[in-house]
């Protein structure tokens, strides 16, 4: 039975179909309150699936001086990773795939679908890709750190002396008191992972490696057709396992049944997409890259260390 | 014995202070061979004593109250120094040959490997 | 496949072409009037965002590409090369009068004539300095085109 | 199988001993002694392992028969137990495959007999060093390994700076070797023996300060062999310079010799890692050479030279998993221990090919390797992804280890310091990911620069060594539990109780070494592949439905790739936003330049910390050396 369930979780619920739902559905909400916002009528919901189908639909050209292998391996493998890492979410309190340290997993596993974008980008032969590149790994650089110290705070909270790193304990401390966000000490480590959120997914503020402006679509200069959907549609699945993420770490509201709970996730979900991608979408321009960076590893980690230090002190 | 120690050490100091200062490679190799003498100097001194002999007896024969030097430590020496002298060998091959590429013996001009 | 899962996909994306138009604007040597009114239309006052319209950086990731200004000696090349590296099922939107009659710079040494010379034009939007509205309404002609077109491209 | 282990070390001196006679003759004949001269020791190695490794049972060899009497050892021994072998069957293999790469990357040079004689001496004095149980014989040991590998680093002398890169591994790598000698010296006179196993037995009790100033005397001697902090200028220069189954036998083989002789001298001989100053040390020490020689390695312009700062850097790693002195610590050291000899050659024979078929290994002037050389890039690949820690391959299940160790020392001892060290593990970690991509663009991918037009993949007999290793990358990648309990915790538990050591060193008894025994966090299920499997079902099924795939037709016969490209026909041209491609390579050293912009004064600060003078890289030493020194007095 276990194994049918497995099977059907993978596929069903927290699993592919459920993922490509929702990611679908927060990056045509983000798109459409950020329009709201400029008080415009904005697209329609499904722009986000429109967007990807009309990729697939045209022709995909490979160019001369591109490895052309590597060219069309790495948006496969970057939309896989972006996958398995949503099955580790819990939805609800049940996540697809379990694996008593899987905070570390996600880690790792966002960490690999950005480097297939750079080995994509790096691949395709353009100058334009080669900035592209060169910010998307500065971007990296600057994230990585305070992720970790809110994934090492939040674990330190819920391991109850013996620090943890899966979610599945996490989403025990908090069905047993509260959710994160009503305990102050952590509120520091709350902004720090909405400042991580944008820069992660290369939402407007941050996307300094697709800076259409600056060096003609960045990474993806050279992509078209097919290649082009699946990083289109890594952009939005990144765009839900993030905030789903901050929602497991942070606003794990567990109630009696199953379907209260996947309601209330998926307003959070839409909830921290509106604050953390939106809001900084109509409000900023974009950043410079080495304001990026800079940002990044003075404000957002000083945010993070603070509340770590505060943990550690047994507060 | 302490004066054999001091010595040593002083001799060790004086061969690593002729390494980072003198800014010619012969010097530096001599340096280098200064410091060699000082370590074979203290691993001899460690094993000797002043009224010691050296320990060679025929079977049955040891009066009691002989007091004997301590022959590892000499072992390790014989070691010690052919090891220097390899190791200045090789150092003054290298020395001839950079002689021959760079054309100065200064350590200030050969530093094409920095950064 | 099972119960023409394939052909229902292919009616999406043939659909999904008309709703999701990705705009990539080439200056052939405009006098920036056009530029200005592309650009104001897609500013939230006209927001042709509801047509599913964004600007692109780059021509491979163009559906529907606007020409403004009368193909001047120096971007004739350039316009040329740009054209051949947009993916198909793409429509040209030539944007003010420039593009598609040189108009007030007709017969002049530095012209090299009409858009249609060197690619077949799909939408033209007339004016000197075509009003936004204008603009949106030649993206929306072009968006159907751009159906048509997509549906072409299965045989 | 007492003899096990002075057979495997003589057949590689006898090898060289037969080489430099027999081996001038002709090609052929040269490389067979030397293959069945590495594959003698390797056998030798691998037939102890299920006893030693299985068994728990310690081997030990008295050259001589001089049998210790009366629990007093006088004669040198050999000792063998699971951590020696482990570090054995690192040599041997490492030996084997870059002996098998010199065949064919060492042909079209001269004197070839000396390179194999130094060769096969250079391995035979590390296999030496890691099986003996006799300090001064470590020592002589140690001093082969330098002698042989500075001439193995100037053997190709027309390189420019190669001498140089020689003469100052020599000059500061015998400061390592006195400070060496003068501590096994001081640890004579205190204890009057030189056996591992009876000074093990008596330090704990003779706790003078003579022991202790020998204790840092050893400590930085073994720090110099594995180019720690102060010494990496050292590695930088070896490795740049050297043949690239040199700088793989260096990074790969003699680093590990260091970190074996610090695991000895902490674990077994002097046993103080439990105290807290002592771990502060290591650790520290690991932390500090890993942070420093990764932001070096990051804009570095000589592939090799990059290469040489990270090897230092994940040997840093090892340093840090070590210091922390947990079971699972000390494992997760070893593990990375060996990951790194992996997937460090595979990357150094990457960049002999490329040096064999471009000439060179500037950054800036390389570029679109992938096109020319397919198979060394998905070497190259696999080596960057498992440095870098990418899930799949081997060092993500070793950095993993190192992180849950730091992590749960810090919550056991409560103690914010193991918390820093976590954190910058893993700015580390990106940092050797970023320097990585820096190298996959500026390097093998992006456009074709005019130095690799030319440039073909390179012949079998150097692609054979490198998948054999990029297997290995990855197969141990996919194995942490089942290789930790087979290997690791042996190993661990060997250097964790220095108990059974003595006794069977000393009175010969045959008490078993029980493994070590620490809770390890899977980092894998098969489950996983079910999904990636569904995941790529329903990516084909969309595939078919969608638009046709246009590939350009191969460049006719005539053309060169830039040439002159009519604007009609640029539809497979790179998007130069209109403009004609002409060769613009983005890559070396215009990358990353928003990090870059931030730290520049402290780039610039360690760029001229490097000086190349070998007066400064002296000072560094005999600096660490008085710190080192002091810091032992005060603390431990």
């Amino acid at each position: 039975m276990t194994f049918i369930q497995t099977i059907l979780n993978i596929l069903l619920l927290p699993g592919l179909a459920f993922t490509l739902i929702a990611s679908i559905w927060l990056a045509g909400v983000d798109r459409v309150l950020v329009a709201r916002m400029q008080r415009r009528v904005g697209p329609s919901l499904l722009q986000p699936l429109y967007d990807v189908l009309k990729c697939l639909g045209k022709e995909t050209i490979i160019p001369r001086k591109a490895n052309e292998k590597v060219f069309l391996l790495a948006p496969v493998v970057g939309l896989a990773s972006v996958l398995v890492t949503a099955m580790f979410l819990p939805v609800g309190g049940v996540s697809a795939l379990k694996v008593n340290s899987d905070m570390v997993v996600i880690l790792y596993l966002l960490t690999l679908a950005s480097v297939t974008l750079i080995v994509g980008a790096s691949a395709s032969g353009s100058p334009f890709a080669g900035v592209g590149l060169s910010r998307e790994m500065v971007a990296m650089i600057s994230y990585e750190l305070p992720l970790v110290l809110v994934m090492l705070t939040v674990g330190r909270v819920c391991g109850k002396g013996l620090a943890t790193f899966s979610l599945s304990t996490v989403t025990a401390y908090q069905a047993a008191n509260g959710p994160l966000l009503l305990n102050p000490v952590l509120w520091p480590a709350a902004i720090a992972m909405l400042f991580v959120i944008p820069c992660e997914v290369g939402q407007h503020p941050f996307d300094i490696d697709e800076a259409e402006t600056e060096i003609c679509e960045g990474v993806l200069a050279e992509y078209s057709g097919r290649p082009l959907a699946q990083f289109k549609m890594m952009h939005n699945v990144k765009m839900y396992v993030m905030s789903g993420l901050f929602c497991a770490m942070f606003l794990n509201i567990s109630t009696g049944f199953i379907l209260a709970d996947i309601l209330i996730y998926c307003v959070a979900c839409t909830l921290v997409t509106f604050v953390s991608m939106s809001v900084p979408h109509a409000v900023t321009a974009r950043f410079r890259v080495e304001q990026v960076f800079k940002f990044y590893w003075t404000v957002v980690t000083g945010c993070a260390a603070l509340s770590l230090i505060l943990v550690w002190i047994g507060l | 014995m302490t004066f054999n120690y001091f010595v040593s050490f002083f001799f060790i100091v004086l061969g690593l202070f002729c390494i980072i200062t003198r800014h010619n490679l012969f010097k530096v190799v001599i340096g280098m061979s200064v410091v060699d003498y000082g370590t074979n100097l203290l691993i001899v001194s460690i094993g000797a004593s002043n009224k010691g002999t050296a320990p060679i007896y025929a079977e049955g024969e040891i009066l009691p109250g002989t007091w004997f030097v301590d022959p590892i430590p000499q072992a390790l020496t014989l070691t010690s120094i052919v090891i220097g002298a390899c190791i200045t060998a090789m150092a003054l091959s290298l020395v001839i040959k950079i002689y021959h590429r760079y054309g100065t013996l200064d350590t200030r001009e050969i530093r094409r490997l920095h950064g | 496949m099972l119960f023409n899962l394939d052909k229902k996909i292919t009616e999406a994306i043939d659909d999904a072409a008309s709703k999701s138009l990705w705009l990539y604007h080439i200056n052939a040597g405009s006098c920036n009037g056009c530029d200005i009114e592309i650009v104001a239309a897609l500013t939230p006052r006209y927001d042709a965002e509801r047509l599913g319209c964004k600007l692109t950086g780059s021509p491979r990731q163009a559906d529907i590409v606007l020409v403004s200004g009368p193909v001047t000696l120096q971007s004739r090349d350039r316009l040329i090369r740009t054209l051949a590296q947009v993916p198909e099922p793409y429509c040209l939107v030539t944007v003010g009068s420039c593009p598609c009659s040189g108009n007030v710079f007709k017969g002049s040494y530095a012209i090299c004539g009409p858009v249609d010379k060197y690619r077949h034009v799909d939408v033209s939007v007339a004016g000197c300095t075509p009003k936004p509205e204008a603009i949106m309404a030649g993206i929306a002609q072009a968006a159907a085109i751009l159906k048509e077109k997509r549906r072409g491209m299965h045989e | 199988m007492e003899n096990f282990p002075i057979l495997a070390i003589m057949t590689l001196f006898m090898g060289a001993f037969i080489n430099s006679l027999a081996g001038r003759r002709s090609y052929k004949a040269r490389c067979a002694i030397v293959f069945t001269t590495m594959a003698i020791s390797l056998i030798l190695v691998l037939a102890m392992v299920p006893s030693v490794m299985g068994g728990g049972e310690i081997v030990c060899y008295w050259m001589g028969g001089w049998a210790p009497e009366a629990d007093w050892a006088y004669g040198i021994g050999l000792e063998v137990d699971a951590l020696s072998l482990f570090f054995g069957l690192i040599v041997t293999i490492a030996v084997m495959i870059s002996g098998v790469y010199s065949f064919t990357y060492m042909k079209h040079d001269d004197s070839q007999v000396n390179f194999y004689t130094l060769f096969l001496m250079l391995a035979g004095s590390v296999l030496g060093l890691v099986l003996s149980g006799d300090l001064f014989n470590i020592f002589v040991m140690v001093e082969i390994m330098t002698f042989t590998a500075v001439a193995l680093t100037a053997f190709r002398n027309d390189t420019e700076g190669a001498l140089e890169g020689a003469f100052k591994y020599l000059v500061v790598g015998s400061l390592g070797s006195m400070s060496i000698l003068v501590g096994t010296i001081l640890i004579y006179a205190c204890l009057h023996t030189l056996n591992l196993a009876q000074i093990a037995q008596m330090a704990i009790h003779a706790r003078n300060p003579v022991m202790v100033i020998a204790f840092g005397f050893l400590f930085v001697g073994f720090c110099t062999k594995a180019f720690m902090f102060p010494f990496q200028p050292l590695a930088a220069d070896a490795h740049a310079v050297a043949p690239a189954s040199i700088s793989m036998m260096i990074s790969g083989v003699l680093t590990k010799c260091g970190v074996y002789g610090l695991i000895r001298l902490v674990y077994v001989l002097f046993q103080n890692i439990g105290q807290t100053h002592v771990q502060y040390l290591v650790t520290g020490m690991g932390c500090v050479t890993m942070f420093i020689c990764v932001t070096m390695a990051f804009n570095q312009h000589n592939f090799k030279r990059l290469l040489a700062f990270h090897s230092i850097s994940q040997v840093g790693y090892v340093v840090t998993a070590l210091g922390l002195g947990t079971a699972l610590g000390l494992s997760a050291g070893l593990y990375h221990a060996i990951n790194h000899t992996l997937f460090k050659g595979l990357l150094f024979l990457v960049a002999g090919a490329v040096q064999h078929q471009t000439g060179t290994l500037d950054l800036d002037e390389l570029g679109g390797l992938s096109k020319k050389m397919p198979r060394t890039t998905a070497l190259f690949l696999i080596g960057a992804a498992s440095i870098s820690g990418i899930p799949p391959f081997n060092g993500f299940a070793s950095k993993w280890m190192i992180y849950q160790a730091a992590f749960s020392k810090a919550v056991n001892t409560d103690n914010f310091f193991y918390l820093l060290v976590c954190g910058v593990a893993l700015i580390t970690s990106v940092l050797t990911l970023a320097s990585f991509v820096k190298v996959a663009q500026s390097a093998f991918f992006g456009q074709c620069s005019v130095l690799c037009r030319d440039a073909e993949d390179c012949e079998k007999g150097m692609l054979v060594p490198m998948s054999v290793l990029a297997v290995l990358c990855v197969v141990l990648g996919l194995i942490p539990d089942q290789f930790g309990t087979l290997f690791l915790k042996p190993a661990a538990g060997a250097a964790m109780d220095p108990g059974v050591y003595i006794s069977a060193m000393l009175r010969g008894a045959d008490a078993t070494v029980m493994p070590a025994i620490y809770g390890y966090v899977g980092a894998w299920n098969p489950v996983f592949f079910i999904v990636l499997l569904l995941i790529v079902t329903v990516g084909v099924t969309i595939y078919s439905v969608s638009a046709p795939l246009r590939r350009p037709e191969p460049l006719a016969e005539g053309d060169v790739e830039d040439e002159h490209v009519l604007p009609e026909n640029a539809k497979y041209e790179p998007f130069f936003s209109g403009e004609e491609s002409v060769h613009s390579h983005v890559g070396g050293s215009d990358l990353f330049w928003g990090f870059k912009e931030n730290w520049k004064k402290y780039f610039s600060f360690w760029h001229d910390w490097h000086s190349g003078i070998v007066n400064d890289y002296e000072l560094y030493g005999v600096v660490f050396l008085a710190a080192a020194l002091i810091y032992c007095m005060l603390f431990v």
